[in-house]
């Protein structure tokens, strides 16, 4: 954005001391912080149009435009970095001016130029407008500063009713910093396991035993997903198994219920049992 | 005032200071008696305290006391420092104040230049702005309003009691037509420069 | 009481309503206009306060505002202990809020960590979550989602008022570090000074 190298060091050149744009004594480095302190070109123009020192309703835009046009040649000038967006408004304010100043006939469905000269003088009272009614919000009485709230909770011995207290802040707070960690450290997503678990065999058991009082068989308590379609093959199906029959073993380890299996790889049989041991 | 009971004269009076925070009529409502009329307590109470130390103070819907604004000058030196607020916040809370429902982009048009993080940030946490619902516009911005806890801040009744309500009306200068736009199209003012700030596109 | 300056008056009672603790008759004395007789102040304001729902309070040396004794079975069943909500519940709740309806294994993939007991707890007694539904899912686990309550607390109209992201980000919320590191990097938006997240306590 800054211009092209100047020679020398910005300090000797004469056009930063243009009285128009900075104090005579400034140094370039002064300028700097003159140009920072701006909010943006709508600030600078703002400041600007002061200069003229003028109603806001009275004032010249084109006289306005030339101010604006050069201090941004002056920055520019000492080889100091300008926004963009205070480059587009020179850009605009310089098309705005020539037009202006030479009234032709533009394209029909354009704006006038005194059309666009009076919606900028517009947003220049509005937002002049809006920084004095901010300055008169904190000339008012303020809580906590001029105004007191009660200062101490009344201490009051009764049925008490735990409220949590939480502000919007604090949810939407919490949910920027959970996203912003979950961006920054990616979890290792494991996906959760197809394969039966024990404690979900031993959740399947506990919830069907007692449901019928005598011998069942075990497959009964397989997993739904394998439930019918019996296929020794398929991990599913095998993890399934295993894990039906570990988690019956550890019912019958805790006295819970008991097993049968009347031959070799025959079906095993489970019924469930009173802790003394006696069928229930 | 023969419609005022005594006594939930002084339960209003007990209630609200004994609350912890601001209360809603709705509130003190439900700790009172079945049939009682707050409206009219409240304002009896409020003109029974309004010559004290310490006034019934609204703020919205919102009800507390808090030490008279007079006695401020007396009171302040035993505060904490006070947290400055940047020039950038208190001027998007005032554009807000005066101009809402605003998205963010019309915040930016007002001042010509882009939110930095940190500004709509500082009044949240100040509890003073929330998100009132979304604009029916592309990309459904959200739109913000101020808070009762601004209104209580700043000792302001209702939105109605904002400085100088009046006579911005009167200029014209709370109407949101006619103003060049930068930034309500969602590009932040990067575009053909002779198009000037985002074009100064008419309505 | 011809000694009685009224300005006095209203000062006692302002400056003993704003104290975080009872007061003694030497700390009001130091806060007034030198001579100020504080003995017959106090006597004053509280004859003044002792019809009221409020009264003047003398206890052990020091002075406070107190709602009146016998109002107590009034006030009683009113009386909230407000806790700050655990970093944990908030968290969780954010998350709810934002992706639900969720169950709570995916809450707790979402976080990286299990949920302890009292968190979701926390959240129902509070009635900012209920179950809604249940996951045609192994196990068919309950889903969460948010209440009309929750909305109310947090003062959205809907679930559609919850910023998006990109409106978070905008706003400097989208961001991992302390509000107090990110209120001190100078950008000219900010405040000088943060308290830092509110409410955002640990368990």
């Amino acid at each position: 954005m800054s211009g092209a190298a100047e020679p020398g060091p910005a300090a000797e050149d004469p056009e930063v001391s243009d009285p128009e744009v900075s104090d005579p004594e400034a140094s370039p480095r002064d300028f700097v912080v003159d140009l920072e302190g701006f909010e943006g070109p709508l600030d600078l123009l703002l400041t600007l149009a002061r200069e003229q020192k003028v109603d806001l309703t009275q004032i010249s835009i084109v006289r306005l435009a030339e101010q604006y046009l050069d201090f941004v040649a002056a920055v520019r000038h000492a080889d100091l970095e300008l926004a963009a967006e205070y480059l587009v408004m020179a850009a605009w304010l310089a098309y705005l001016k020539s037009r202006l100043l030479l009234p032709q006939a533009g394209p029909a469905d354009e704006p006038s130029p005194e059309d666009l000269a009076a919606r900028l003088a517009f947003q220049l009272r509005r937002l002049e407008a809006m920084r004095e009614a901010g300055a008169d919000l904190l000339r008012r009485p303020r809580l906590g500063i001029d105004v007191f709230a009660r200062g101490r909770p009344e201490p009051i011995e009764a049925n008490t009713e735990t409220v949590f207290h939480a502000s919007l802040y604090d949810l939407l707070r919490a949910y920027g910093r959970w996203h912003a960690r979950n961006r920054e450290a990616p979890v290792l997503q494991v996906a959760p396991s197809v394969l039966d678990s024990v404690e979900k065999a031993l959740e399947r058991l506990r919830r069907g035993l007692g449901r019928s009082p005598g011998w069942e068989s075990l497959s009964r308590y397989l997993p739904p997903a394998i439930l019918g379609r019996f296929d020794g093959d398929s991990l599913v199906a095998r993890s399934g198994i295993a894990s039906t029959f570990a988690a019956a073993l550890e019912l019958v380890r805790e006295g819970e219920v008991a097993l049968r299996q009347t031959s070799p790889f025959g079906p095993i049989f489970l019924r469930p049992v009173h802790r003394d041991g006696v069928p229930r | 005032m023969s419609d005022i009971d005594p006594h939930h004269l002084r339960l209003v009076e007990a209630i609200v200071f004994a609350a912890t925070e601001p209360m809603t009529v709705g509130e003190i409502a439900a700790r009172l008696p079945e049939g009682a009329n707050v409206e009219a307590l409240l304002a009896a109470v409020q003109s029974a305290y309004a010559p004290r130390g310490v006034n019934l103070v609204q703020a919205g819907g919102t009800w507390a006391f808090a030490t008279a604004a007079d006695l401020a000058p007396w009171l302040r030196r035993d505060v904490q420092v006070e947290k400055k607020l940047s020039r950038a916040a208190i001027e998007t809370l005032a554009i807000i104040a005066y101009h809402q429902p605003l998205t963010r982009a019309e915040v930016e048009d007002a001042r010509g230049v882009q939110l930095s993080r940190g500004t709509l940030d500082a009044l949240l946490a100040q509890d003073w702005i929330r998100p009132g619902g979304r604009r029916e516009a592309p990309g459904r911005p959200v739109e913000w309003v101020t808070t009762d806890a601004f209104l209580r801040h700043f000792g302001l009744e209702s939105l109605d009691a904002l400085p100088r309500l009046e006579e911005l009306k009167a200029a014209g200068l709370l109407d949101n037509r006619d103003a060049l736009q930068t930034y309500s199209e969602g590009d932040p003012g990067l575009h053909e420069a002779h198009d000037g700030p985002r074009g100064v596109v008419g309505d």
